[in-house]
């Protein structure tokens, strides 16, 4: 049985993972960097350690030192979130090794679903749709064969690319080989290596992504699915569930796929199994995300359970305590990240000391975050400072109150995309569903030009600036009187204030 | 006394003031308010019975970064002093330029020597932070001065990168 | 339709009213005593009216001041919330006299229900179990008779009493006599009025409530039930849903009944229906509040509905979008009260500034407050400061998930109760859900005095306090110093700084 | 030095301090902690990486209430400023007494007159807060030597309401 966890992560991770550590009895043990003393993750754990300088490979990425601390704090198993060695099959092992259980899948699972063209091949063998394309090809001939085969649109990738460089969009076949022959060019200049690949083009693309839970006595689950469509420079920043545009049907055919993909790898833990997904909901496996996701509480929270319980249960080598029949989607919810960054200024990061904070609560309200006020977030990490996650029965009410939270939810001194998550609100096609991994790009003027020009909102904005100021210089002016002894402020606001009724 | 939100610059008069009950105007607009500081930096303020919340960012000296519910405003507060500092400092005015970042970050690399002559969208230093590179050009025709940080360094924010001139 | 409501309220539930109307999109007004100006109900809202003095007689209590801010406002209905004018039937018909929507049952409704004589009488007629007792009796032979048909234990009662005075328990027949003599003289002595009333005496009563909505056009159903029998000075402080002593069997009767209560005054809202049960789960109506309680959030989060929307669209003549087959209870859920008062000290109140607070986050967790650093509270208002809710999918798991966050909740700057409330969480007889009112004074010892000395975390506590003198100190001689130029400290902290790796 | 926690009178020392880095020993007991402000008035202590959140609050100058996570303690610390202090203070003590309310409200009734000798358990004041009335008694016999308060009147935690000698 797991007594003492410790947790190689940071941030609201870290803490969320501790949180259900602490209902369960379990001691939690933080790790620390030089910039993470005072972080939340420390101040929350039991026990903390330090493990070396603030940039992550020296320390949240440093193998050596994690274990370390965890054979000196006596932890007998290691949560690594998600991020820095969540999916490293390496380190998976290396716990293995040194008898300490890690809270996530084998080592050969990481690996396989790791790898593209292995867990590629995997799924292929398993049944499981993937996104139709080519092994890399060297004849422009191929290649138009194989383009009719799958039919445009398809992309002509190049096998060493990256950056897209190489890649060529080709709508229609009489294209192909221009497209082929111009990438192939682009890719012996740029990569030294001419060998393409062609894929299908998913036009409108929704990223759909199934969570799974898998026992090592080969029971394997799934808890339906969570909709991330909305990204910006592919980094989700709203996760919904249900997805607005799933079918009953469709959904219970991807969570067949999802629990086969999971069983393709012997499956143990809690992973997420992604789609991609196109206007017809046709479906196609993408990858497999070998650990928790940032966006796992919008699935807690319909389903009602506890994934990071789950997953330490599964650890514990206990058996699955849920059948899939079991589960049902209760309501809906919505998760948003909120970002220390500015939208106006291209999404830059806006790290700083977090002046006030005033959290949203209430009915139907779930905030994981880990920043406090006098906190300074530092420079070498992810700028999310929390995850704000609602539930309603309805995504209409849903999205409502997520506006509502969001209206009450103000952080000062840093940036952030507060607002810019309130405009994804109110935005048309967010609202009424209709949205793929394109809606940021093609609503952003909506999203960042909100406002007119409110002259009267600028005259409160004066007034409260003018009032602290005139305060000020009256305390200093007060200052002067009261050392003089002539200071009759007190006699005169009392005057004032029985002058009020 | 003026204020500047933003590009506007208002005139705002306080024309009486008892406790938290007061009566300005602003532009000629009379407003009568019940203001009162309820947290550090947090104004409430109820103004024809709406309730706003304000909060107020003091940058340095007679500047503000202020919230409204829906925007930011930067404000300065331009009193005699302001205004007396400012007529004296015109004159030194567009004499050399400072490229800084406005977030802290770390210096990745540096494009131009001290003495370089830079074309207008040059870009003369890449600062990174927080996962994100993010680089600064020149806009005009200009030639460095002199540069102050080294690659590798960390900066703060508004720290003078390089001296353009 | 409702577009604008004032809330003639203050504290938590005033801003739990106007949170669900912002999500309506209904302009919220406050209203506020002189003692309010900075309380978070004015700041949450879109609108805010001064109505008077710090004490509630002339501010949240005047029928007049209310109505006038109402009409200059032109809110077209008024949220009562719980307390203060809520069970006032008067208020509620000068609402409608006046063209405002009361957003609550009828006037009739809260009058029928509020006289405890007439609720008894329609309850009877209605077929409902009330706790068996008698009307005003005069001879010493009746009563005898009378207790003999309802059956030992009896409380006998003085009619016209209050505080204790002429009240009687009497366990064995043979002692009727002699209680009903000595009751009529004490009451005499107190009142003037020596007529005594005999009622059954519940030995180990549950508090155990009913959540019912009823629409204008006589729909009407139920939510489930609440327990409430963790009570100090008949104050409720922990509720929890489903109720550990509950059946289905006696839930469906109960809420049936419950149903049929709420029928009997034609009732339109959300109301309460209150019973007295016994070990054996006999259960008796106890009396009905025309209001929303404070621990209505327990049943919104097991059973999935915004009670506040619902009474809003009752108000606005909607049909209840809610039918009793369509409900379920999901998982458990516990609400406790955070009170500023001192648990050591009798709980004496403990008014002051809020210094500090760290609020609990996370899974299953609601927080439903109103203060703020920097608040002070007020005298005059109940010293109720927030209410923790959480879910879980079991009742197991809801205790340890409100134990993780009640660790976690910091309220600095007046005493509060949170470990208190901890301590009946770990308390032998709560966990194992076997408790009934007595359950505070039952295990007084066990809930207050929880401690071990612990020299080792004194020594903590010195060890911060030393540390903070000592910087003090140092600041003021470093100042010194510096005025001297003579400070090295910078030079010394780098290096410091620099050895540590 | 030493320090007064409840009833217990620990002797502190400090041994070493760098930066975050103290070691100091109580009571003969030495503890190697590293200890941050985090908040206003908010520590994060780690010792024998244990870690710990501690809230300080400074009633007044050298004495505090401390808030570990399962207990509060008052704090005095005893310098050498505080011992002198003690020492002058010793001759005055028990000359007088004065009855306040350790928590703000308003004063319901004065059950007595200056000059009144009252018996011990006698109820001299009552002051009500938050929906709750409290009834002050002596201890002793006693003579009212002054009241500070009228009935009606709104005061403050620890404000003197009657002197008894």
């Amino acid at each position: 049985m797991i007594k003492k966890v410790l947790v190689a992560n940071r941030g609201e991770i870290a803490v969320r993972v501790m949180r259900s550590c602490r209902e369960m009895g379990i001691i939690s043990v933080a790790v620390y960097s030089e910039a993470d003393r005072r972080a939340m993750h420390v101040r929350y754990a039991d026990e903390a350690y330090f493990i070396g300088p603030s940039p992550s490979s020296e320390s949240y990425l440093n193998t050596d030192k994690i274990i370390h601390a965890a054979k000196k704090s006596g932890a007998d198993a290691i949560h690594p979130g998600y991020g820095f060695l969540s999916e490293n099959a390496a380190f998976a092992g290396r716990c293995l090794e040194e008898g300490i259980v890690f809270i996530g899948p084998s080592p050969e699972a990481i690996r396989s679903m790791g790898d593209k063209i292995t867990s590629r091949r995997l799924m292929t063998e398993a049944g499981i749709p993937v996104v139709p394309g080519t092994e890399k090809i060297n004849s422009e001939k191929l290649a138009l064969e194989k383009a009719r085969e799958i039919g445009c649109p398809v992309m002509v990738k190049a096998s060493a690319g990256g950056g897209g460089k190489g890649m060529r969009l080709v709508k229609n076949e009489k294209d192909i080989v221009g497209a082929v022959r111009s990438a192939r060019s682009e890719a012996r200049e740029a990569f030294g290596d001419d060998s393409i690949y062609i894929e299908k083009y998913i036009e409108s693309p929704h990223h759909i992504e199934f969570q799974v839970l898998g026992d090592q006595h080969g029971n394997i689950i799934h808890l339906f699915e969570r909709e991330c469509s909305v990204q910006r420079r592919h980094q989700k920043i709203v996760e919904e569930t249900p997805s607005p545009v799933m079918t009953q049907k469709v959904r219970e055919e991807m969570g067949s796929f999802a629990v086969a993909a999971a069983r393709a790898v012997n499956y143990a833990g809690a992973g997420t199994v992604e789609f991609i997904v196109d206007d017809h909901l046709n479906y196609y496996f993408l990858e497999m995300n070998t650990r928790l996701q940032v966006e796992h509480p919008i699935t807690e929270r319909v389903v009602g359970v506890d994934l990071v319980k789950q997953q330490i249960r599964i650890a514990n080598g206990e058996t699955l305590d849920i059948r899939q029949d079991e589960l049902l989607q209760f309501g809906h919810a919505i998760e948003c990240r909120i970002y220390a960054e500015d939208p106006e200024q291209n999404f830059m990061p806006s790290p700083g000391v977090i002046r006030h904070i005033t959290e949203p609560l209430g009915l139907g309200v779930r905030h994981d975050g880990y920043v406090y006020e006098g906190y300074e977030i530092p420079l070498f990490y992810d700028p999310m400072m929390s995850k704000l996650i609602v539930w309603a029965g309805t995504r209409k009410e849903a999205i409502a109150r997520l506006r509502r939270a969001l209206y009450s939810y103000k952080i000062t001194g840093v940036k952030t995309n507060i607002r810019f998550l309130e405009r994804i609100m109110e935005c048309p096609d967010f609202v009424n569903g209709q949205y793929n991994t394109h809606f940021v790009d093609k609503n952003i003027d909506f999203l960042l030009f909100p406002e007119k020009h409110d002259e009267k909102i600028e005259d409160v904005a004066i007034i409260a600036a003018f009032i602290d100021y005139a305060t000020k210089i009256k305390k200093r002016e007060d200052k002067i009187f009261s050392k003089n002894g002539k200071s009759n402020w007190k006699d005169c606001g009392r005057r004032i204030s029985f002058m009020r009724y | 006394m003026e204020i500047k939100i933003n590009d506007r610059i208002a005139h705002v008069e306080m024309i009486s003031r008892e406790e938290d009950r007061v009566i300005l105007s602003i532009d000629g607009r009379k407003y009568e308010a019940d203001i009162v500081m309820v947290e550090n930096g947090v104004y409430s303020l109820i103004l024809d019975n709406k309730s706003h919340n304000i909060e107020l960012i003091e940058l340095e000296n007679k500047k503000y970064l202020v919230n409204t519910y829906s925007k930011s405003y930067n404000i300065d507060i331009i009193d005699a002093e302001t205004k007396y500092l400012m007529s004296r400092r015109k004159d030194d005015a567009l004499e050399e330029t400072v490229i800084s970042s406005p977030m802290p970050g770390k210096v990745v690399k540096i494009m131009v020597n001290e003495g370089d002559e830079v074309k207008a969208g040059d870009t003369v230093i890449v600062v990174s932070a927080m996962k994100m590179e993010s680089e600064y050009k020149v806009k005009t025709d200009r030639t460095i001065k002199s540069i102050k940080v080294r690659e590798g360094q960390t900066v703060n924010s508004h720290q003078p990168l390089i001296v353009i001139e």
